[in-house]
Formats: C-alpha cells, sequence, structure tokens
C-alpha cells in the first residue's frame, strides 16, 4: 500500500488501534471491556506481524533487510526502514512484551482507561519505529516521541510522587538526546546524509569522532541508564503503574543499548576503543555500587530497578569489549533482562494488585497462600540471578567471557557483581515469600488468577527455553555481530599498522 | 553650507533684534516703576475670593483631542508643502500619489467626523 | 501604464488591504456601534483576498517597484502568507472575546488590518525609509491595540509600557538608520551592500548595532524584551495573539533581510550580534519562565526563547540558516496560534481567566482540548515528531554547518530547560485535580486550536510544500 | 552727496551684517510706530462705528495716544502673582513678542525689500506662527490661576484649529505660485490683468477662508473668546500687568499686521500697482504694500465692531466642520485644475 | 570657525545621548519620556540633514520628513495612550506603571 513495506505496516499497526480506540466512547463497563479487548487484540496482531517478518528475516546475512525507502523531507532526511541481526530480537521483545503489559492492566488500571490504552499504543509505534529506523532522524523521532506517552503513563497513573518521577525521567533524558541530536547534525554536516547504511561506511575524523561519541554517549547512557545519570531510573520504575515499568525495564532501557550497538560502536570505533576504559570504568561501578545500594533497598520495585541498572551495566560492558563473546552477551542479556526484568515488575504488580503497598516489610509468608506465585516469582528471582538453565545465565556469561578476554581487571570486579546480585535477589525473596505469615493483612491473599497464569506462563517457558538452548537467538544476531567485530578489527589494525609505519 | 548660513544670517540678526526690543520692554518696568507689593495684590485673580483650589486643575479631555488632531493634519500639510511647491515638475505621477494621499486623509477626516470627534459639546 | 502594471503584479496584496481597510473605515464610520460583526467579517474577507493574492502570485520572480523600496520576492510572499494566516486567525479567535467583554468596536478589526499592512511592507522593504515607515505603520497600530481596553488599567498600563519602549526602539533603530545613510551614502539595501566593505568604517557597524537594537525589540529577543511580559499579560488576550503571531513574523523577516542583503560584507562582524541575541534570548527565555504563574507571561518568556532559536539560525548567516528561520517561523505561528487559542478558551463561568493553575485537571473537564494544548506544548519543548521538533532541527543544522557549535549547545540546552516549564503545562492539566471547568467555547476558537494542533501533529506527514516554499524563499535573498 | 552714497553703498555690499543690522532696524522700527498706529487706528474705527470719538486727547486727533499709553506702562509696577512660575511667567509674553515680530524678516515690504530673502519664506512664518502657541501656554499656565489657565488652553486649540486650515490654503497658493519664496509668490501674481490676476479671485473661497482664520489665529473678534469679559475676564494674561502686558498686546497686533501681510502677498499681490497702467505704476511699490495692509487691518477692525462674538463650540465647528472640508477639497479642486485644465488657468 | 559635518554628528549623538538617558533614568513623569522619545528624533533628523547636506543627497532630507511625520502620529498616539492611563490609574508617575509583574 503506497509502496510502504511491512515494516511501515508493522510501526504504524498500533496506531490504528489507537484510532480505533478514539472512537469509543463511554464509560460505562461495556465500554472499557471493548476498550481493554481491542487494545490487547491490536497488541496481539503486532506480535504476530512481527513474527511473520520474523520468518522472513535471513538470520545469516548482515545487511539490513526489509528496506523500504521514501523521499520525505528533500534533502538528506528521507523515511527509511530496514532490520538487521541487532534490531530483530529486540524488535521482537518489544512486541512480545506489550501483550503482557497490557493483560497487566487489565485490573490494576480502572481511571481513565481509554487514554491508558492508546498512550502504550502509540508508545508501542514508537518502540517499534525506533529499532525499524534507518536513518537517523527517524530515529531520534521515535527515540524522542517515546517520552511524551511514557512521561503521561508515569505522570498519570503512577505512585505517589509521580509527578516528581515523570520530570525527571523526562527531562533527564531530553537533556541526553537534545546533544546527541547536535551530534547527528554535525554527522550530517559531515556525510550530508543521515540515512545509517551510508553513515555506517562513513569514516568521520578522529576528533569529530570524540565529540560525536560522547554526544551520543549523553543520549544513550542516560537512557540505559549508566552509573551515575542513572537516578531516574528508580524513581520512574517505582512510581510508573505495572505496565509502565515493564515497559521501561523491558525495552525503553534497551534503546540505549541498542543505540551504542548500531550508532556508537560501528560507527564511532576509533573513539570506541579510545573511550572503553571509560565505559569499563561505569559499568563496572554500575554493577557493583547499585547491587549494594539493592542490597539496602526498602521498596520492592526500587530494589528490582536498581537491579536492572546493575544488568544493563553487564551490557554496556559486554558491548564495549568488542568482541564476539561480549557483544553476542550483552545482546542476549539484553533480551533475557527484556523478559526477566518485565516479568519480575508483573510479580510485584500481582502483589500490589491486591496489598497496594510495594514495602517489602508488609510481605512475609507468601509461600503459604500463594505457591503457584512463589513458583515464578522465584523463578524469575533466579533468572535475574542468573542461574545457570535460565536466560539471565548465558547472558551474563557470555559478557563476563568478552569481558575477560578484554580486560581481566574488568571480569573480576563484575563477577562480584554476580555474588551481590545474588545476594539481594535472594534476600529479597526470601523476605517476601517465605517465613511464617503473620501479618493480618495477608491473610486473605489468593493465588494467580487464570489471566495473571496466562501472563506468566509464556513468560516462564521462555526464559526456561532460551536459557537452555539460547541457540536461535545467538544465530540471529551472529551474522550482525560477526560483521560489526570484522569491520572493528579490520579498522583497529589499519590503525595499527599506521601507527606501526610511523 | 556656509552660503545657506549666510542666507539666514539676515534672519538670525533679526530675531536677536526682536528679542532685545522685547526683552528691554520687559526688563523696563523692573527698573523704572515704583513698587509696592502687598499680599492682595499678589495673590491670583478670583473675583475677590481667595482660591479654593490647585489652578492646575483637571481639563476637558476635548483639548487633548483637539491638539491630537491638530498634530495630524499639520503634518499632512507639512507633505503637501514640497509637493505643492514642486507640482510643475512631478507630473501626473505626483498628482495622484498625492490624491491618494488626500483621499486616505479623506478618509480619516470622515471617520473622525462621524465618530463625533469634531464635535464640542 | 506599465507602473500600473507593474503595480497591480507584484503591490496587489497591499493594495487590497490598504483599499480594504479604507472601505472598513467608512462602513463602520457610518453603521456606528452595529457595524462591529459586518466590519470583523469584511476584515476576514479582505485578509483572506490578500492572502490569495499572494498564493497566486508564487511563481513571479524578484521584482523591485517604487524605486527600488518595496520587493516582491519568494520569501517576503512566504512570510506575508504567514503573517496573512496570523491576522486572519486572531481576528477569527478574537470576535467573540471582544463581544463578551464589551470591546465590539469596528477598529479592532481596522487596527489589525491597518498593522498587517504595516508588517507587509516592513516584509517587503527594501532600504531603510520603507523599513522604518513599515516598523512605524505595524507599530503604531499595535500601540493602540495593547491599550484597546481603554477601561482596563492593565491594558492600558501595557499599552503605555509598550508605546514607550517602542517609541524608544524606533528612535535607536533610526539612528542606526541615519549612520547607515551617512556613512554608505543610500538607503537601499543593495547600495549598503555595495558601499560596505569587510572592513567598514565605525560609523557603519555603529549604525548596524542600533540597527539591530532596534530590530529586537520589536521581535522581543533579550535583552530588548523587557516589554514582552507586562504587555503579554496586560493586552487583552486577542490582541496578545496578534502580537505574538504576526507581527514577530514581520520582525523577524526583516531583521533576516537587513543582515542578509545589506551586510553581507559582514557577515563576521553581524554574526557576533546576531549570536549574542540568540544566546540571550534562548537562556532568558528558559530561565525565567520557570517562576510564572501566568499562562500569557509564560507564553511571552516562551516566544523570547523562541526569537532566540529563530536567531540561531540567522546567525548561520547562510542559505540553509535563512531556509531555517523560514521554517521555524511558519511552525512557531501555527503553535502560537494554537496555543493563544487555547488560552482564549480559558473561560469560568464568563470570566477569562489567565492563571496557569486554572487549567488543573483539564484533561477530565475538556479532554480533547487538554490533548490539543498538551501537544502544543509538547511542539512548543521541541519533541519530536511534532512540528516544533522539526523547526528546530532546520535552525541548528544551519548553525551547525556554519560551525556554531556552542551556539547549538547553548540552544539545545535551554530548550532542555524550557522543556521544563511546558511539561509544567502538562502536568497541571493531566496530573492536577480538576480545576472549575471552562466554558463552552466558540467554533472560531476550537477551529483554530484544532487546525493547529493537527497541523503540529500530522507535520511529518507532508512536510514537502512547506519545505520547498522555504528553501525556494530562502534562495532568493541570495 | 552721490558720491558719498555711493561709498556707503559700496562698503556696506561688502559687509552683509551691517546692512542686515541697518535693514533690521528699518523695518522693526517702522513696523514698531505702524503698529502704533494700527492700535489707535483700531480705537478710532470701533469708536466711529458705535458713534463715539475715541482717543482725541493726547496730540492731534489723538495720535499720539498710543505713545502715552506706553509710557504708562513702562512706569506701572509690574506684579507677577506669588504663586506663579516666575521665570516661565515672564519669559512667556517675551516669547511672543519676539516670535510675532520676528516674522517681519521675510516679509516683502516691496521688490527687494526684505531683510532675509529666503527661499522657504512662507515656512518660517508659519513655523514662527505656529510657536506663538507656545507664549499663550506659557503665560496661562505659569499665572498660577484659574481662569487664565482655561482660556489659555481654549486660545491654544483655537489657534491650532484654524492654523490647518491655514496650512491648506497656503498650500493651494503654492500651487498655484510654485515657491515657498514669499517674493517670487508675489511676483507670480504680476500677470498683464493686474488687480484681476492676483489670487484672490482665482482662489476666492481660499481667500475668504484665510482672512476668517487669519481672525481666530490672532484671537480677534469675533473670534475672541479668550478674552471674553463676560466669561474669562481677560483671557490668559488676566495676571499681567505692566510691559509684560504690552508685550503681549504689541505682540497680538503684531501678529494682526503679519496677517495682514501675508493676506496681502499671498492673495493682493503684495507691493503690485492694482494695474499695470500709468498712475499706479508711479507709486513705489511699499506704499502699495502698507496701503494693502491697511486696508485689510480696516477690514478686521470692521469686523471686530460689526460681528458678535461667537460660541467657543461654534467656533471650532466651523473651523474642522467647515472651514477644513472646504480648504481639503479646494486643495484637489485646484491641483486637478491645475493638472488637467492645462496652462489656461494656472497661468 | 567654519561649522562641519562632525559638529553636527557630535550634537546629534549628544542629543540622542540625552534623549535616552531621559527616558532610562526619568523616574518622574512619563510626559518627560514621551519628551525624551521627541528629542531622539529630533537628533536622527539632524543627523540626516546633515548627512544629506554633506553627501549632496537628498534621500536624507525625504527621510527626514518621514520621520517627522511619523514622529507627529507616534506623539498623538502616546498622548492617547497617556490619557487612557490616566483615566484609570489617575497619576502619570512612572513608578506608578507598576501593576505588571512577573
Amino acid at each position: 500500500m503506497f509502496g510502504f513495506g511491512i515494516l511501515s505496516g508493522l510501526t504504524f499497526l498500533p496506531l490504528v488501534g489507537a484510532a480505533f480506540l478514539l472512537t469509543q466512547r463511554g464509560e460505562d463497563e461495556a465500554t472499557l471491556r471493548n476498550i481493554r479487548w481491542a487494545t490487547l487484540l491490536t497488541t496481539l496482531a503486532t506480535f504476530a506481524l512481527s513474527l511473520y517478518v520474523w520468518m522472513g528475516f535471513d538470520p545469516s546475512n548482515a545487511a539490513f533487510q526489509f528496506v523500504e525507502e521514501k523521499n520525505w523531507f528533500g534533502s538528506g532526511l528521507s523515511y527509511k526502514m530496514g532490520v538487521d541481526g541487532f534490531s530483530m530480537p529486540l524488535l521482537l521483545l518489544t512486541t512480545f512484551v506489550m501483550p503482557f503489559a497490557i493483560l497487566a492492566s487489565f485490573e490494576s488500571v480502572t481511571k481513565r482507561v481509554q487514554e491508558y490504552m492508546i498512550a502504550f499504543l502509540v508508545l508501542e509505534t514508537l518502540m517499534i519505529g525506533v529499532f525499524c529506523a534507518l536513518d537517523l532522524v527517524l530515529f531520534y523521532l521515535f527515540f524522542e516521541g517515546g517520552l511524551i506517552p511514557m512521561f503521561l503513563i508515569i505522570g498519570i497513573w503512577g505512585g505517589k510522587r509521580r509527578v516528581y518521577a515523570s520530570f525527571k525521567f523526562f527531562l533527564y533524558t531530553l537533556a541526553g538526546s537534545l546533544l546527541m541530536l547536535i551530534a547527528i547534525l554535525a554527522m550530517y554536516n559531515q556525510a550530508h546524509t543521515t540515512d545509517i547504511t551510508v553513515l555506517l561506511k562513513t569514516d568521520f575524523p578522529k576528533e569529530m569522532q570524540t565529540w560525536l561519541w560522547l554526544a551520543f554517549f549523553a543520549s544513550f547512557a542516560v537512557k540505559m541508564p549508566m552509573w551515575p545519570v542513572h537516578t531516574w531510573l528508580p524513581d520512574a520504575h517505582v512510581e510508573a503503574p505495572t505496565a509502565g515499568s515493564v515497559i521501561l525495564a523491558a525495552i525503553l532501557l534497551k534503546m540505549g543499548g541498542y543505540g551504542f550497538i548500531r550508532f556508537s560502536l560501528p560507527m564511532f570505533p576509533d573513539a570506541s576503543v579510545s573511550f572503553a576504559p571509560l565505559v569499563y570504568a561505569m559499568s563496572v561501578i554500575a554493577i557493583v555500587y547499585t547491587s549494594l545500594v539493592a542490597l539496602v533497598q526498602e521498596d520492592i520495585k526500587k530494589l528490582i530497578a536498581y537491579s536492572s541498572v546493575a544488568h544493563m551495566g553487564y551490557v554496556t560492558m559486554g558491548l564495549f569489549t568488542m568482541n564476539a563473546q561480549g557483544v553476542q552477551g550483552a545482546m542476549f542479556q539484553m533480551i533475557s533482562h527484556g523478559f526477566v526484568s518485565g516479568a519480575l515488575f508483573l510479580c510485584v504488580g500481582v502483589i500490589y494488585d491486591r496489598m497496594h503497598t510495594r514495602e517489602i516489610a508488609a510481605y512475609g509468608g507468601l509461600v503459604n497462600r500463594m505457591p503457584i506465585y512463589a513458583f515464578v516469582f522465584m523463578l524469575f528471582t533466579m533468572a535475574n540471578v542468573g542461574l545457570p538453565g535460565t536466560t539471565g545465565f548465558i547472558g551474563e556469561f557470555l559478557s563476563l567471557a568478552g569481558a575477560f578476554k578484554a580486560n581481566s581487571w574488568v571480569a573480576l570486579f563484575a563477577t562480584s557483581g554476580v555474588i551481590f546480585s545474588a545476594a539481594y535477589a535472594l534476600y529479597l525473596y526470601r523476605r517476601v515469600v517465605f517465613g511464617a505469615l503473620e501479618k493480618a493483612s495477608l491473610k486473605d491473599m489468593v493465588d494467580l488468577t487464570p489471566r495473571e497464569i496466562a501472563i506468566f506462563a509464556p513468560l516462564v517457558l521462555l526464559t526456561v527455553y532460551y536459557g537452555v538452548l539460547p541457540g536461535q537467538i545467538l544465530a540471529s544476531t551472529q551474522a550482525s555481530v560477526d560483521n560489526l567485530i570484522q569491520s572493528h578489527t579490520a579498522l583497529l589494525d589499519a590503525v595499527k599498522l599506521a601507527a606501526a609505519g610511523h | 553650507m556656509p552660503m545657506l548660513l549666510e542666507q539666514y544670517m539676515p534672519l538670525v540678526i533679526f530675531i536677536a533684534l526682536s528679542a532685545i526690543i522685547s526683552g528691554a520692554l520687559l526688563v523696563a518696568p523692573f527698573l523704572l516703576a515704583f513698587k509696592a507689593p502687598d499680599p492682595e495684590k499678589l495673590s491670583a485673580y478670583e473675583c475677590g475670593f481667595n482660591p479654593f483650589n490647585d489652578s492646575r486643575m483637571k481639563f476637558d479631555v476635548r483639548f487633548y483631542l483637539v491638539s491630537l488632531l491638530f498634530i495630524v493634519f499639520d503634518l499632512e500639510v507639512a507633505f503637501l508643502f514640497p509637493w505643492a511647491v514642486a507640482f510643475k515638475e512631478a507630473g501626473a505621477f505626483g498628482f495622484w500619489s498625492m490624491m491618494v494621499f488626500l483621499g486616505v486623509l479623506t478618509v480619516g477626516f470622515v471617520y473622525e467626523w462621524r465618530k463625533g470627534a469634531l464635535e464640542w459639546d | 501604464m506599465s507602473f500600473l502594471a507593474e503595480l497591480a503584479l507584484h503591490f496587489l496584496p497591499e493594495v487590497i488591504l490598504a483599499v480594504g481597510v479604507m472601505v472598513l473605515i467608512l462602513i463602520g464610520a457610518w453603521r456606528g456601534e452595529r457595524g462591529f460583526s459586518l466590519v470583523d467579517e469584511l476584515a476576514v474577507g479582505v485578509l483572506g483576498l490578500a492572502l490569495l493574492a499572494i498564493v497566486l502570485s508564487t511563481k513571479g520572480g524578484d521584482t523591485a517597484v517604487f524605486d527600488g523600496a518595496f520587493i516582491d520576492d519568494a520569501f517576503s510572499r512566504f512570510v506575508k502568507a504567514l503573517t496573512l494566516i496570523g491576522a486572519m486567525a486572531s481576528i477569527l479567535m478574537s470576535v467573540d472575546w471582544l463581544q463578551r467583554n464589551g470591546l465590539e468596536k469596528f477598529e479592532y478589526p481596522v487596527l489589525v488590518i491597518l498593522s498587517t499592512l504595516g508588517m507587509m511592507l516592513l516584509i517587503s522593504a527594501d532600504n531603510l525609509i520603507a523599513l522604518y515607515l513599515g516598523l512605524e505603520l505595524m507599530s503604531l497600530a499595535l500601540y493602540v491595540m495593547a491599550a484597546f481596553a481603554r477601561d482596563d488599567g492593565r491594558a492600558s498600563e501595557a499599552g503605555l509600557k509598550y508605546f514607550v519602549l517602542g517609541a524608544l526602539s524606533s528612535g535607536m533603530m533610526l539612528y542606526g538608520s541615519s549612520l547607515l545613510y551617512g556613512f554608505s551614502g543610500t538607503v537601499s539595501f543593495e547600495g549598503i551592500a555595495q558601499a560596505v566593505t569587510n572592513s567598514p568604517p565605525v560609523g557603519v557597524i555603529f549604525g548596524l548595532v542600533f540597527v539591530l537594537a532596534g530590530l529586537a525589540f520589536k521581535m522581543s529577543a533579550a535583552p530588548f524584551h523587557m516589554w514582552t511580559p507586562d504587555v503579554y499579560e496586560g493586552a487583552p488576550t486577542p490582541v496578545t495573539a496578534f502580537f505574538a503571531s504576526a507581527a514577530k513574523m514581520a520582525a523577524v523577516a526583516i531583521t533576516v533581510r537587513v543582515v542578509i542583503t545589506a551586510f553581507p560584507a559582514i557577515t563576521v562582524q553581524w554574526r557576533q550580534i546576531i549570536v549574542f541575541l540568540a544566546i540571550a534570548s534562548t537562556l532568558l527565555g528558559s530561565f525565567a519562565a520557570i517562576g510564572q504563574n501566568n499562562i500569557k507571561r509564560l507564553m511571552a518568556y516562551s516566544s523570547i526563547g523562541h526569537m532566540g532559536f529563530a536567531l540561531i539560525g540567522l546567525a548561520a548567516g547562510n542559505e540553509a540558516g535563512v531556509k531555517g528561520v523560514i521554517i521555524y517561523l511558519a511552525v512557531y505561528l501555527v503553535m502560537t496560534l494554537g496555543s493563544f487559542a487555547a488560552i482564549l478558551a480559558m473561560r469560568v463561568n464568563g470570566r477569562n481567566v489567565e492563571k496557569i493553575a486554572d487549567l488543573a485537571g483539564l484533561s477530565r473537564t475538556n479532554g480533547v482540548m487538554a490533548f490539543f494544548l498538551a501537544m502544543l506544548m509538547f511542539s512548543l519543548a521541541g519533541i519530536p515528531p511534532l512540528a516544533g521538533f522539526f523547526a528546530k532541527y532546520y535552525v541548528l543544522l544551519a548553525a551547525v554547518d556554519a560551525g556554531l557549535y556552542p551556539l547549538a549547545v547553548i540552544g539545545v540546552l535551554a530548550s532542555a530547560v524550557a522543556a521544563f516549564y511546558y511539561l509544567r503545562v502538562v502536568k497541571v492539566m493531566y496530573f492536577d485535580e480538576p480545576a472549575p471547568g471552562f466554558d463552552r467555547s466558540p467554533l472560531a476558537i476550537r477551529g483554530v486550536l484544532a487546525v493547529s494542533t493537527i497541523a503540529m501533529l500530522g507535520f511529518w506527514l507532508y512536510p514537502a510544500p512547506l519545505m520547498d516554499a522555504a528553501s525556494a524563499a530562502a534562495k532568493s535573498l541570495f | 552727496m552721490s558720491e558719498a552714497w555711493n561709498a556707503i553703498t559700496a562698503y556696506l555690499a561688502e559687509s552683509p551684517v551691517l546692512l542686515a543690522i541697518i535693514k533690521s532696524v528699518l523695518i522693526a522700527v517702522v513696523l514698531l510706530i505702524y503698529v502704533a498706529y494700527v492700535i489707535l487706528a483700531d480705537r478710532k474705527i470701533w469708536a466711529a462705528v458705535q458713534l463715539r470719538r475715541g482717543p482725541n486727547v493726547v496730540g492731534p486727533w489723538g495720535l499720539l495716544q498710543s505713545f502715552a499709553d506706553f509710557i504708562k506702562f513702562a512706569l506701572k509696577e509690574p506684579v507677577i502673582p506669588d504663586t506663579a512660575n516666575k521665570g516661565v511667567f515672564l519669559f512667556a509674553p517675551f516669547i511672543m513678542a519676539t516670535l510675532s515680530i520676528a516674522a517681519w524678516a521675510v516679509m516683502p515690504v516691496a521688490d527687494g525689500w526684505v531683510v532675509g530673502d529666503i527661499n522657504v519664506g512662507i515656512l518660517y512664518i508659519f513655523a514662527l506662527s505656529s510657536l506663538g502657541v507656545y507664549g499663550v501656554i506659557m503665560g496661562g499656565w505659569a499665572s498660577n490661576s484659574k481662569y487664565p489657565f482655561l482660556s489659555a488652553l481654549r486660545s491654544a486649540a483655537q489657534m491650532v484649529s484654524y492654523e490647518v486650515s491655514i496650512g491648506f490654503v497656503i498650500i493651494t497658493v503654492l500651487l498655484c505660485a510654485g515657491s515657498l519664496n514669499l517674493t517670487e509668490i508675489v511676483r507670480a501674481q504680476d500677470t498683464p490683468y493686474g488687480m484681476a490676476g492676483w489670487y484672490w479671485l482665482r482662489l476666492f473661497p481660499m481667500f475668504i477662508i484665510f482672512f476668517v482664520s487669519a481672525l481666530a489665529e490672532t484671537n480677534r473678534p469675533p473670534f475672541d473668546l479668550v478674552e471674553a469679559e463676560s466669561e474669562l475676564v481677560a483671557g490668559f494674561m488676566i495676571e499681567y500687568s505692566a510691559t509684560p502686558y504690552v508685550l503681549f498686546m504689541l505682540a497680538e497686533y503684531v501678529a494682526i499686521c503679519t496677517m495682514c501681510a501675508l493676506l496681502t502677498i499671498l492673495f493682493f499681490g503684495g507691493w503690485l500697482p492694482p494695474a499695470n497702467i500709468a498712475p499706479f505704476t508711479w507709486v513705489p511699490g511699499v506704499i502699495w504694500f502698507i496701503l494693502k495692509v491697511s486696508f485689510f487691518f480696516f477690514f478686521f477692525a470692521m469686523v471686530k465692531a460689526f460681528v458678535p462674538r461667537y460660541r467657543y463650540d461654534q467656533l471650532m465647528r466651523l473651523g474642522w466642520k467647515v472651514f477644513l472640508p472646504i480648504s481639503l477639497a479646494m486643495v484637489i479642486i485646484v491641483a486637478a485644475v491645475l493638472q488637467f485644465g492645462g496652462g489656461a488657468v494656472a497661468s | 570657525m567654519t561649522i562641519g559635518l562632525t559638529h553636527y554628528l557630535v550634537v546629534a549623538a549628544i542629543l540622542f545621548t540625552l534623549g535616552v538617558a531621559g527616558i532610562i533614568l526619568n523616574r518622574k513623569n512619563i510626559i518627560v519620556i514621551l519628551m525624551s522619545v521627541e528629542l531622539i528624533l529630533l537628533s536622527v533628523n539632524l543627523n540626516f540633514v546633515a548627512f544629506s547636506q554633506s553627501l549632496g543627497d537628498l534621500v536624507g532630507q525625504v527621510f527626514a520628513l518621514f520621520v517627522l511625520t511619523v514622529a507627529a502620529a507616534e506623539a498623538a498616539i502616546g498622548l492617547a495612550i497617556l490619557v487612557a492611563f490616566y483615566r484609570n490609574r489617575g497619576t502619570i508617575a512612572v513608578e506608578d506603571i507598576n501593576s505588571l509583574k512577573g
């Protein structure tokens, strides 16, 4: 239709659903049900379409696939979409997590349902767009545009300090991204295009790379989030509604990692090499420091939020090792974290819906009343820790392996992070689930409803499945990673050669 | 410029002369006349009463209006002067330009008239 | 006859406005107080006719008429079209407001047209005399409009303030003009461009500084902005809308024309001034607005910031920069009109309110309006994919192209700060507990709000016509 | 004798300053003496109309009356009210008298007989007469008394109102004459038709308007609202006495003379004889000039004697709603006739 | 002593400065501000006429004429606004222009 490809269809499909929601009027129960189901169906349809895309995707090809291009703003700016091994898994993750997020809000969100659902659908469009965009400005458009619905989601449906959290979220990310905008403009001036495929082949002068890298870093590091600009994340997570936290943890954070792997590493290789120590340092601090911080949290969500920061530390560390294991591991860790942290937030959501508190101290002994819940929660806690047999293990292991190759000190400190994470995760689990069921308020807790089981079942399955058989994911990213590493090594060799020649 | 100044020099002299005449007249009684001031004599005239209030009082806003109208019309006249002098040289273009100008002026005048700006009571 | 033909071709929009306004005055004078709605409707018609005349003449090249005092080029046509749209929208929006506040005088549309005529002359001015006359025709009408609510103390104070500072700025601009004339021997921009080489006499530099200072006043760039918040707040809201929309177009356009066409040789010198103005404006626009409670004042500071952004594009001094400025103006116009439509719609129980707090919980009392206004705020903040982002994108692109990295960085950081107060408006509307709902606003206001918001939201869908027109307009200046 | 004369003229030609001084003194002295008799004539004419005899004691037929009055005033005590603003109070009559006398610097009393033959003579006079308003306002304000203040306002409003029509009238004359120089304006009226070629006939409505406006501009009856005894006692100069008062009166009468002279120059051919035939051409131009001025002054005086005083609203109405539209229309008509009527009417 | 262009320019510059200072420093009366504005415009006119004469170019004088006209219109409007302000506030002191504040 109009010469647009399937990726455009995928991207804007949620918007069609949103447009349908706009036509719904009224606050009665039937309308609300319509709205909920329509949203769910839209996200499911999107997921189905993305599966269809995946089937057509050739994992052995490192080039961009399903490319479509349209003249858009005249010179320089064009509408260009496409996916490769880096974006495809993240794209799938997005479409996969969305239905859970929607399903999770079926009962927990009761006010302004229509607007809520529209915001989520718009957000989905923007997130898919981020992973599909092959034009820098287009990417920026989707990347930044996501702020608007997320701001509203946190601000309207969030907790007590939602206003503070939403502002902090918005302004932190905005300030970072604006510097990236300047860098994009500078790149346009250098290359006279914002086409990512062309920019990937453009050699930017070394001096310039440094600045460009820093500017991009400012944006992605905030988004990621890396220590010390992570402070918005706990606030945003804590205050956001469950589904918001899920999306935030599962997908929005990945945009930062995706940005690093899509732009920083291949486009500014020299700068990436010279800044790698900085990234290592920040990653290690993130892993160790935020794990320690997580240990003393009183709020379940906040604890998980800090653990996200720590896990993202593995991702950045893995990416900047610039070897196959590291990058693969980082990619896998992102996917895994998408499942695991999303699921953990859903777990929190389950008990929050029942108790309306996230204080760890308010719980205890849940296992007595909610055995299924206890099992699910345990599984994801283990995955979060990185227990073998879950996805978490694969990701952490690979990135640590890569780190050992690159810098063993880094790996050493990062490994200690694994221990800390086990500590805080198990400590949390023990306090919430085990122990005697003493608190009177917990007496009437009911176990997971069928709807909730429906939500968790696929997640449990996938976490275990990919934890045991990670090949499918690794294969799909393999070609792209190899391509990246190859060009990187070639470039580094050339640099070394030139240095030797002098 | 010097020529110009020369042309205006007689004017300066004449103005100076008239200033001297007026000045001389002005100071004459201060030098010549017998003075015997007293409070009654020096009070402002108010039909024999002492003034009730300050004489710099509010006055009718229409005086303002007249002065505003004057400024506007006087300026139009200032535009007409050069045109009138150069009327023969300006030709048809000059004529029509000024007719447009006067047309606009007339519209403004009609507006003022209709709005009652020219009524005194 | 050839003169008349030339006039008809290139001066037609202005003639339409001039003749139209004369007729309207007479109609109004004859019908008295009852003539308001008739004159108002006719005024929109006259502006529309002029807009039509411009749109139909877009194919023409650059032609100077009146001995080079007036130039008709793509640039002027583009900005004039914007100005006319702004004027039309602000008249449309004003009807209801004026009637409710007992200001239904036919002079209002007449003044709008007169001022618009001044703006159009200003935009097309190609020498200093035409510049001055256009500027004054515009400003004189604006002074009166600011004080249009005669019985409102705040309005007359706003008018007085605007007048005093406006007169001062005209004086400064004139003084600069006189120096430029004296040291270059001509008043025409082309003549000045020829006379001024890259090592100009100090008199020219002085003149340039004074002229730019005067123009900065008119477009309310810091540090010549001090009138803006007070006048925006005090003046009747429809008037403020007109100030913020149409008047800015003309002021920025003439600034662009002056520096680009008259001083190409000393770009380095004037760039310093423009850069200073841009930095000061963006920073001031961002920081000073944070503490505001009155939405009109907020918009005033916002406009200062936006003018700073437009100047960032001008500072580049190249074609891309001018294109950026033009796009910025177009987008800014629509955003401003939309925002003021929303402000005009802020009426509780027949009483106008203008505190930000009055918007509280609007999303629940009037979801559509809240959504529109929120989108406008995001657009003003420059969040993609709304049009405000593209406006910023193009000026920043030009600035980066010209190597003005520090300026671009300051600009974006300021806009991040500015985002805070735009967000605050959204926050009040969406997160706070509802205040009393607004009365139903008239169709014109809802229409302007809806059209402008949809234009901002959907800008990225089909930007090509605007881009092409802006490119052509920018090209015509070089 | 003629040698000495030649020597003097040669010397004067080389010293323009001295020449200008001599000319200025001459004009000023003649003007002042003329004004003295104009005042006397004014009183005499008024008296005659009212079947009185007027001043007839000082000198034969009262001819020295004005001088006697002047000496009396000069010896009077100058009273300055306590509450007045003294500087401005004294400055007002001074500036008024100075300005009104100064207007005569460009007045050509005969061909070439002029102190300063500048090319914008009419503008100069126009400017000075506009400045006269300042004297009125300052005098009225500085007195710090209600009557002067009110009458100063009235007077100022009246003067500016009529100045507008005067301006338009002058424009029509300029259209015909094509110069701002008063001498040139007179020369432009020098046609073979004599008196019939002067502008009063061609621009008759404007001539009338100018005459009436001149009455109003100089606060003469019937437009002497300022001094309306029944309302404002004596106008803005109530608080004045001695020579400050004299200066106001002097300024007023000099202004009247100026107006008469302007009427003469603009509409009545200045120094030109009424017909270009023998007996008339023998008489020197300056005599014609003085005669014409006196003729117009006679009208001024007669109007004062005959016409009842206008009400203030009538006065403003006449100026704004009658004279202004007529003169505006006349400007257009005259221009159109000159443009399309070709040379036939113009010259 | 011959009076040249520089003298005119200096006088104009002084007048201009006085005018600006009058506006900025004046703390008493708005009428004074209006007068200062006129002073500025006069200085500009002086500049124009002086330049026009020294360049032998009439355009400057034309400009001066326009300035005069506009100055008059400006004064008229300024006075009108001032009157409106006075009617509302009963004062024309500069320090009383203070009802609008951020």
